[in-house]
């Protein structure tokens, strides 16, 4: 029983999800679905309150060994549940009563958290691929949920063919790894890869999940799919995606290079050095031309997994601390201005261009000034979260001795603010006078509810980041090798000198 | 006690008032007369300062120090100093006066407009109160935001391109910026202005003289845009254009100049030494360039740009001599600037608000029509050419009569620019006012200033003239500030015995180094 | 000891500036008139009670009123001091002033900027009164830049006249200018000595002989030079001064005539001890006093604008006292800075009156006859007509006898210098005579304006100024002026007949008590290092300015000779001018390309607008304004966004949409990675 | 006798491999595949896991192919034609493909002795032992596949329903 | 007897054959087959490395694997009839609507 109460969130989640089903199949055909959307967001609430309620359990592993629950899974908890809610109210917001498949939709929603939930959780390299695999399938169900359109399916198969491309990598390096050691526990690995007579398979294990995960990511080079998918699926569907997995995979990813395979640094911390900088880079660049909303925040989500993956450089507690964090503030900031598209767009995009979205300030000055936040939060502006994530990432990497890769760092956040900040002038210039007038449909209770966590979010994270760092840094204290943290002030010859 | 939390006050009044202005109803004046009473109460608030400041000691005073983020350690640390002390003043003096001159010319979106240009105000005040590393780059670079945003709001024709521009402008060089900060924290470990100049001061870090140029290096590219220094004010002349008058009144000049001399010369006095030839050249440079190219517009607004970039280039060149003297000079200029300019810019609009242009060459003989407008646009002009009596004379003299012995040569040249100061300001005020009646000035029949522009210009003109006359009562205090900075022997007493005046100030400016 | 408040000699005048400047639009004339006229009144009264004390005063008299700029080691005060000098400079100030005020009550009483006019004039009063009492350079250079900011306002008072607008402009800049030479000397004074107080540097300097001809010791009087050429307009920064005619007639007696334009000379002379060290100095002081003399002489006597003749007579006259400063007699160059100031102020308040009574004409040609129908005006021009050419024993012939005679005997090249002030002096005589006559003789040719107003208004050089008739109708009822006009014409009158008196040279039996009144002040410290350092030292006044024993008869002959030269002048312009009324047309026609060289001001304003304006407005708008700041500051900024948009836009070439290319793509780099990993290879390229 | 048995299964697999990859038709490839797993499952039992052997016959070459030739024969998909939508395919992909199985061979092949031999029926896993550790230890993967297929169901469901 | 290397080197060709396949496929399904190709390659390598640890659990990883991929296949097969439905067409290289 203790151990069914280590995996509370999932089983809400999965409970929820199927209870969605069970009353989706009961409902009359023509009924509305929207009170599905209110009962899986229900479901979210109490997954929140679960995971949040896992801070007070010890430390521990269950279902032999085949989860921990640690400050750090929890940590991840917290946020995936976080952000299945707002996406579900999202969704909400955006769909309308006529929608189809709205009940599967929900249900895909819950069950996808709960893959995502587990990806954290785990510390069975089996788990986390099933967990992987539950989180991307129905992920790649929801981008092509919008049937009529001829965006959404290709969307949907070009994620899906992409997707199992690289879950088959990911797989090998499983094999790989089992291979060299003969185990798939995470723990195992820690203690004994080390020892492996055969580290060449362990070094092309590493490789092939780091190519399985950064693509999940959308890391370059292996973000190719991330600007089309985006800009096919829904846009309540990619405020989830473009969050969660990549957050879940981000943990797998902490997991297995921190937790696995630590003393492998000498071996991914360049790989991981160069996905970060081409990631920077190319998301940057790619996005600078843009002239479609989605296809830029696309781009600019690959230069915010660049961003990430610089923490993992640090190969420090502050390193775990900061890309947790940075995670956190990330999933915020996305989600709130993907809300914001949805609508404004709708479900069914109808506003795609940059362009379209000239004078929104003026149509409806709360949306235009929230996604101004949110965008603002995306340049990593002061005060808001995405300074903050910014900042520790790079101190952290910095603290390390990676000056290159901060200087290259930030001269890209430098390049990133030219497109946030062109869209931002874009919602606040006058509408053109030959532009149709835009219609914005009122925004509704559950939008202004996710508004308002996300944009919350932001803002505390940027004013009042003490809380969730040092849940965070607690979080990084879960991996052994790094129990201590760096003591950032070591160097500092004048600390005694307290300030006046 | 309202000492201790005064700073706070001063610095997040503003930002109560923008919420609040978010939440009235947009019917009538009311956002214009609550942001008016906001910016009169920030300023009365601020006077707290000047009354109460001690001007014997030099250290920053009115210090708040409480932890904010425990680890890495970023603290709310403010305090000010008499640097601080003025700029702080000037801020919240340009506050009404910003809302008195949109008072008609923003006509809509008046709330986005007011709730910006409160944030605009706490970012720039918490950028001269701020004494945490961290918590100065959060008011720095918040002070972007509001800017571009109303830039893109109400620029005329090229708004979005003119915000972007500044916005990148100042963005990119201040990630640089970052950078240098974080590597001192990593090697220091700390973020506090004050342990940091402790830290840098006792050398006992070890670190390589290479590295420190380069974080310098880092810090002055970020402020010298701000301000800007020559080749580096792409930005202005498109900023001063199309920015709403309250915005570029505030857009130049003393933010980066305080972040030069209180970080550059706080931090790296060495390195700022180093880069001070190439910087003085670039500030003489600054100051022919501005006033040609000013000699060379018809639009008002970028002839004032020009302008201001002359001016502030004295600012560079006095900060880079190191004399006493030219120090004290630079930072009343960057005051003078800030007043004057400001001045200039809103008299600019008032004629717009009027005649609907800024080209110069569709003017003529206006003075016959508005003989109040056009007195005040008189005294501020020579206020800008240095007119003794008239606050930039001080300023100007100061500069280049502390940084002479030092460059001699130099600073000739850079005194040929008060030649073209008046060149250029006369032709303006010529252009404008003088002659017969233009036609559009004939067509358009418009009265005198009003009331409200009366209140807005009188207390800039006066302040003006106060400066000129009693100057001691500013620079006791930014002499206290300076004297830590300067070069021990301010003048070099060549051949002549020294006077009994110098006598005696030679050991004030020796004593250096007040935490 | 005793505390003479000279503050209030220059606030009196300001606090008339702010009544008249911020009240006066609305205020009835009388009391614009009444503020005015106290504005001026006062401090005279003052400076009256000064001389009457005068004498009981332990000089200098200084008085501080606080500190005006202060920073680290340098500061500055307002402090004011009394010497001789300044009590010189004080009683021409005010009395001239007054009697200006005065005049211009009837000049300008039918102007609608009657306020406007009467507050620039108390602001002119304020500075010109401050430049002359300040005790330190800085003060000096606050009244030295006002009167020039004054000057400017009232030369542009008829603002919407374009040429008036330009004049005013120009006067400034040009002084400015001088300004820049102003200031650098200051910055040099800072450097050497860390203060700016005279005394203090004159001190010093007077107890240094071994800086007798030191290097910054000349650099710093060339630079005051260059401040004093601008304000006095000498060779080469005089151009503004005959622009600065299109002022009001009064304005240019006050400050074009008596007081602004020769602050220089008295600036020069209050700075003596730093010249006296630098003899390059003085001889460059010398040479172009002299130049400036005689090359506006030549000017002069080809002008046909009445004012412009006494303007170029000014800019020579000037020219003398610059001479005089040059040799080193700085009592004489004052001397003359005075009896010119009444003679001059004089030539120019009747010159407005024929103006006035001819409603506004200012063409010599078009004058004549007027002798018996402006009595008044003629005699009192005659006076001083007479006065300034020279003629004994009237106050120019003391004056300008005193310099000749003075640079005669100066050691270096002083014969020259004489030599070419005898010829000006003759230069001098003529054109005003000519003035004299084509004014006032012959038949009246006022009846030809008609159909001349025409040419005149084509002519280009000559402006013809429409100043508002104070009896309406522009008829040519020729009259004469109001009394309030016509009581200061005669008291100048009077003083430029008898202000001789009070210098008369030693050499011709007088005691010259000017020089000794004021050679405390002015005594040359080269002369005699001991007893002058002794002097300056204890302030006591022992030294005469003496001429070497046995030149009585020299000065007899120099005064004689000079005479004489006046004579020739005067004759000439009687035959040329009276007797044979069309020589001067043919000496025109027979050498005509000097005529015309003389006629057009030998081009130099068109030469410095080719030299000067043009290159630097070519500069700013071509070379600076499109090169640099648009092709290259702004084009840089294009350019690196341009670059990386190019290379966003191969970024966005991998995204051809097509999953097979994807798939691709992820093969090769997952292959890449794998073998990378594995070998180890990319660990070497990770920069730290 | 074992090497003889790899040889011709392996062998077959890889023909059936090639044959995938060169046919044009999707039955073709459908049938090529079927062939492969079936071999494969050979391969299974010769490396002694019996159960895997069955499941791979029951559920891919059974189920799963099944599927596949159902939905060919639904859209009923014809002979692919050789579009030329992509260079990048060739130009990158193919050396990638030849990169990993060059570095891959490389590996086994050079540690060759570390990973030793395979022998006929000395290791067989009896499905008891398997289940052991699929109940025991492994119970929540197990359950949560079981997420999985509702997902699948679901998803199927979602999206190949007619639309209305 | 064979050496287990010889198990994993047919594990590696069968992978590299799929890559192959799905970069030259046109026809969605059959790209899909060479997916499923991959898998099984990998499959492969599993049982051996089972074999070689003498490790039960290498076997259940392959068992997950054929759960996941039917999982896959099922719902693979309704995104390619969806997107037939859509556009009609079944070539890869026609289904570029979405680019740069």
């Amino acid at each position: 029983m203790n151990d069914a109460l280590r995996i509370l969130p999932e089983i809400v989640l999965t409970l929820a999800g199927i209870l969605v089903m069970l009353v989706d199949a009961t409902m009359a055909k023509t009924a509305s679905r929207k009170p599905l959307g209110w009962l899986a967001a229900l479901g979210a609430l109490a997954a929140l309150a679960a995971s949040l309620w896992q801070y007070s359990l010890p430390p521990g592993t269950a279902y032999f060994d085949v989860v921990r629950t640690d400050a750090f899974s929890v940590f991840f908890h917290v946020l995936i549940a976080g952000i299945v809610l707002a996406a579900l109210l999202i969704t909400l917001d955006s769909v309308s009563d006529s929608t189809e498949g709205l009940g599967e939709l929900f249900a895909l929603m819950l069950f996808g958290a709960v893959g995502m939930m587990f990806m954290t959780c785990a510390t069975e390299l089996l788990l986390i691929f099933i967990g992987l695999e539950v989180s991307s399938i129905s992920t790649y169900i929801m981008a092509g949920f919008r049937r009529k359109s001829a965006k959404s399916p290709e969307s949907a198969l070009k994620y899906f063919l992409l997707g199992s491309f690289a879950t088959a990598f990911f797989l090998y390096g499983i094999a790989m790894i089992f291979g060299a050691t003969g185990s798939t526990s995470i723990d195992f690995l820690a203690t004994h890869a080390a020892a492996s007579h055969m580290p060449g398979l362990l070094y092309v294990g590493l490789a092939m999940i780091v190519i399985g995960l950064g693509f999940k990511v959308s890391a370059a080079p292996f973000h190719v799919w991330t600007p089309d998918v985006y800009e096919g699926a829904p846009s309540p569907v990619v405020a989830l995606m473009s969050t969660g997995p990549k957050v879940a995979a981000f943990a797998v990813l902490l997991r297995i290079a921190y937790g696995a395979l630590p003393f492998l640094h000498g071996h991914w911390i360049p790989i991981l050095w160069w996905m970060a900088v081409l990631s920077m880079t190319i998301g940057n660049l790619g996005a600078l031309r843009q002239r479609s909303v989605k296809r830029l925040l696309a781009y600019s989500s690959i230069a915010h997994a660049g961003y990430l993956l610089v923490a993992f450089t640090a190969f420090s507690a502050d390193g775990i601390a900061a890309a947790s964090f940075y995670a956190v503030s990330y999933a915020a900031m996305n989600v709130g201005i993907f809300a914001v598209i949805s609508h404004a767009g709708g479900y069914d995009d109808r506003l795609t261009l940059i362009e379209d979205y000239r004078g929104l300030s003026y149509r409806s000055p709360l949306l235009g000034g929230v996604m101004a936040l949110f965008l603002i939060s995306l340049i990593g502006i002061p005060f808001t979260g995405g300074f903050f994530g910014k900042f520790y990432v790079f101190a952290a990497a910095l603290h390390s001795g990676m000056v290159w890769l901060t200087i290259i760092g930030l001269i890209n956040s430098g390049i990133a603010a030219f497109y946030y900040l062109r869209m931002v002038a874009t919602i606040y210039a006058r509408p053109a006078e030959t532009a149709p007038v835009m219609s914005i449909p009122r925004p509704s209770m559950p939008l202004l509810i996710a508004l308002f966590l996300t944009a919350a979010a932001t803002l505390v994270l940027g004013i009042m980041p003490q809380g969730v760092l040092s849940a965070a840094q607690s979080a990084a204290q879960t991996y052994p090798s790094f129990s201590q943290p760096m003591p950032v002030t070591a160097a500092a010859p004048v600390m005694n000198t307290a300030s006046r | 006690m309202l000492t201790d939390r005064i700073l706070t006050l001063i610095t997040f009044v503003p930002t109560g008032g923008a919420l609040v202005v978010a939440l009235l109803p947009r019917r009538g004046r009311v956002v214009q007369v609550f942001t008016l009473l906001v910016t009169l109460l920030t300023f009365g608030l601020s006077l707290h300062l000047p009354v109460h400041f001690d001007y014997a000691h030099h250290g920053f005073q009115f210090v708040e120090n409480n932890a904010w983020i425990a680890s890495p350690a970023i603290r709310y640390h403010l305090g000010v100093d008499g640097l601080s002390l003025w700029l702080v003043l000037l801020t919240t003096f340009l506050g009404p006066i910003g809302v008195l001159v949109s008072w008609r010319a923003i006509q809509t979106r008046t709330k986005e407009f007011y709730f910006f240009f409160l944030l605009q105000q706490t970012a720039m005040i918490g950028v001269f109160v701020a004494l945490d590393m961290i918590l100065y780059y959060g008011f720095w670079e918040l002070s972007l935001v509001p800017m571009a945003i109303l830039i893109a709001m109400c620029g005329p024709s090229r708004g979005r391109q003119a915000a972007i521009k500044f916005f990148l402008y100042t963005f990119l060089p201040s990630a640089l910026f970052l950078v240098a900060v974080l590597w001192l924290y990593a090697k220091t470990g700390t973020f506090d202005f004050v342990q940091l100049q402790a830290a840098l001061a006792s050398g006992s870090l070890g670190l390589s003289p290479a590295a420190l140029g380069w974080a310098s290096l880092a810090f002055l590219v970020a402020f010298a845009v701000k301000v800007p220094v020559f080749p580096l004010h792409g930005w202005l002349p498109d900023v001063i254009q199309e920015a709403p008058t309250a915005m570029a009144m505030v857009v130049a000049g003393k933010l980066g100049l305080y972040s030069i001399f209180r970080f550059n010369l706080g931090l790296f006095p060495e390195q700022s030494r180093a880069i001070a030839p190439l910087m003085i050249a670039l500030g003489v440079i600054g100051i022919l360039y501005g006033a040609l190219l000013a000699l060379a517009q018809t639009d008002m607004r970028r002839l004032i740009a020009y302008s201001i970039l002359g001016n502030l280039s004295f600012c560079i060149l006095g900060i880079f001599c190191f004399a006493l003297t030219g120090l004290n000079g630079a930072v009343f200029q960057t005051l003078n600037e800030g007043i004057t300019g400001s001045a200039l810019l809103v008299l600019v609009s008032f004629l717009y608000e009027r005649y609907g242009t800024y080209d110069m060459s569709l003017y003529g003989g206006v003075a016959g029509r508005l003989p109040m407008l056009a007195t005040l646009y008189v005294i501020t002009a020579l206020a800008l050419t240095g007119l003794p009596l008239l606050n930039g004379f001080v300023g100007e003299f100061l500069v280049l009569s502390g940084s002479f012995p030092v460059h001699p040569d130099w600073v000739g040249v850079a005194a040929l620019g008060v030649i073209l100061s008046a060149s250029y300001m006369l032709w303006m005020v010529q252009r404008i006012f003088y002659g017969q009646p233009s036609s559009l000035v004939l067509n358009r029949v418009s009265a005198d200033l009003n009331a409200r522009e009366h209140f807005t210009l009188w207390p800039m003109a006066i302040l003006m003239l106060a400066m000129g006359v009693l100057s001691p009562y500013w620079i006791r205090a930014i002499d206290g500030a300076m004297s830590g900075l300067a070069n021990p022997a301010s003048f070099t007493a060549s051949r002549a015995v020294p006077a009994p005046a110098m006598r005696a100030a030679v050991p004030a400016a020796l004593e250096t180094e007040k935490p | 000891m005793t505390d003479l408040h000279l503050w209030i000699l220059p606030i009196i005048p300001f606090a008339g500036f702010l009544v008249n400047g911020l009240l006066g639009r609305r205020a009835p004339k009388p009391v614009v008139t009444a503020v005015a006229l106290i504005g001026s009144l006062l401090p005279t009264l003052w400076v009256s009670n000064l001389v009457v004390h005068f004498g009981s005063l332990t000089l200098p008299h200084v008085e501080t009123y606080g500190t005006w700029i202060a920073s680290g080691a340098f500061h500055a005060n307002f402090s004011f001091q009394l010497d001789q000098l300044t009590l010189v400079m004080l009683c021409v100030v005010t009395g001239v002033g007054f009697l200006i005020h005065v005049y211009s009550v009837g000049y300008m009483a039918e102007e609608e900027g009657y306020w406007r006019f009467f507050a620039y004039m108390n602001l002119f009063l304020f500075f010109m009164l401050t430049l002359v009492l300040a005790e330190n350079f800085l003060l000096m250079f606050v009244g030295w830049e006002g009167v020039g900011l004054a000057s400017y306002l009232l030369i542009g008072f008829y603002y919407h006249r374009d040429s008036a607008a330009n004049a005013g402009k120009k006067a400034f800049i040009v002084n400015r200018i001088g300004d820049f030479g102003f200031l650098i000397a200051m910055f040099l004074l800072i450097a050497h000595f860390g203060t700016l107080q005279f005394a203090s540097v004159f001190n010093t300097v007077a107890m240094h002989p071994d800086w007798q001809g030191a290097g910054f010791l000349t650099a710093i009087a060339l630079f005051l030079v260059l401040g004093a050429v601008g304000k006095s307009a000498q060779i080469p920064l005089y151009v503004w001064l005959p622009d600065a005619m299109e002022g009001p007639t009064p304005v240019s007696a006050l400050i074009h005539a008596a007081t602004m334009v020769t602050a220089g000379v008295y600036m020069i002379a209050r700075t003596h001890v730093l010249f006296d060290r630098a003899p390059v100095a003085l001889a460059v002081v010398a040479i172009i006093g002299t130049a400036t003399a005689f090359f506006a002489a030549t000017v002069g006597m080809a002008q046909t604008d009445i004012k412009r003749v006494l303007a170029y007579s000014t800019v020579s006259q000037l020219g003398y006292m610059f001479l005089a400063c040059g040799v080193a007699a700085y009592s004489a160059g004052i001397f003359h800075l005075v009896t010119h100031a009444f003679f001059k102020a004089l030539l120019f308040l009747a010159a407005g009156s024929v103006i006035h009574a001819l409603s506004g004409e200012q063409d010599m040609r078009v004058m004549g006859g007027l002798r018996k129908k402006i009595p008044v005006t003629f005699w009192t021009m005659t006076a001083a007509v007479f006065a300034i050419s020279g003629v004994p024993p009237l106050a120019g012939f003391v004056s300008k006898d005193e310099i000749l005679y003075q640079a005669f005997i100066s050691p270096n090249g002083g014969k020259i210098l004489w030599a070419v002030g005898l010829i000006t002096a003759g230069l001098t005589s003529f054109y005003m005579f000519r003035l004299w006559y084509m004014t006032f003789f012959g038949e009246s040719r006022a009846a030809l304006a008609e159909e001349h107003g025409a040419a005149v208004h084509a002519r280009s050089d000559t402006k013809l100024v429409i100043e508002a008739d104070p009896h309406g109708g522009h008829g040519h009822g020729v009259h004469e002026s109001p009394k309030v006009m016509l009581w200061p014409l005669i008291i100048l009158a009077i003083l430029s007949v008898i202000g001789g008196w009070m210098g008369w040279p030693a050499g011709l039996g007088g005691s010259n008590w000017f020089a000794h009144f004021l050679s405390p002040v002015v005594t040359a410290v080269h002369l005699n290092y001991e007893q002058t350092s002794v002097a300056l030292a204890t302030g006591v006044a022992n030294l005469p300015n003496q001429a070497p024993a046995g030149d009585k008869s020299i000065e007899m002959l120099l005064a004689l000779l000079s005479t004489l030269v006046a004579a020739t002048g005067w004759f000439v312009a009687h035959y040329m001018y009276y007797m044979r009324p069309g020589t001067a047309d043919r000496l025109a026609q027979r050498m005509h390309g000097l005529y015309a060289l003389i006629v057009n001001k030998y081009w130099v304003d068109e030469l410095y607008g080719a030299v000067v304006v043009a290159p630097v407005l070519f500069l700013a708008r071509w070379v600076l304004g499109v090169l640099i700041d648009r092709a290259v500051i702004d084009g840089g900024g294009m350019a690196a966004g341009y670059s990386a948009q190019g290379f966003g836009a191969l970024v966005t070439r991998i995204q051809s949409g097509n999953i097979r290319s994807y798939a691709g793509w992820l093969a090769l780099f997952a292959a890449l990675v794998l073998a990378a990993t594995y070998f180890g290879w990319i660990a070497q390229f990770v920069p730290r | 006798m074992h090497l003889a048995l790899f040889i011709i299964f392996g062998g077959l697999c890889v023909a059936g491999a090639l044959n995938l990859l060169f046919q044009r038709h999707p039955i073709n490839c459908a049938l090529s595949l079927i062939v492969v797993m079936s071999s494969l499952s050979v391969l299974y039992l010769l490396l002694g896991a019996e159960f895997l052997a069955a499941a791979q016959v029951i559920v891919y070459s059974g189920a799963i192919m099944v599927l596949f030739t159902f939905v060919i024969m639904l859209l009923n998909a014809g002979k692919e034609d050789r579009t030329h939508g992509s260079k990048l395919a060739y130009i990158a992909g193919f050396p990638g493909a030849a990169i990993l199985l060059g570095l891959l061979a490389y590996i086994f092949l050079s540690r060759q002795a570390e990973f030793g031999q395979a022998r006929l029926g000395e290791y067989m896993v009896n499905t008891g032992a398997l289940s052991q550790v699929l109940f025991k230890n492994l119970l929540l993967p197990f359950e949560v596949t079981s997420v999985l297929i509702l997902i699948a169901i679901l998803g199927a469901v979602a999206l190949a329903r007619k639309e209305h | 007897m064979v050496p287990i290397a010889y198990y994993l080197v047919l594990s590696a060709i069968l992978f590299s054959v799929g890559v192959a396949a799905f970069l030259i496929k046109r026809n969605i399904i059959s790209i899909f087959m060479s997916i499923e190709l991959m898998l099984n390659a990998v499959n492969l390598t599993f049982v051996a490395f089972a074999h070689e640890w003498r490790q039960v659990n290498g076997q259940i990883f392959v068992f997950f694997v054929m759960v996941v991929a039917a999982a896959e296949a099922a719902v693979g097969l309704a995104i390619i009839i969806a997107i037939f439905r859509a556009r009609n067409t079944l070539n890869v290289d026609q289904i570029d609507l979405m680019k740069l």
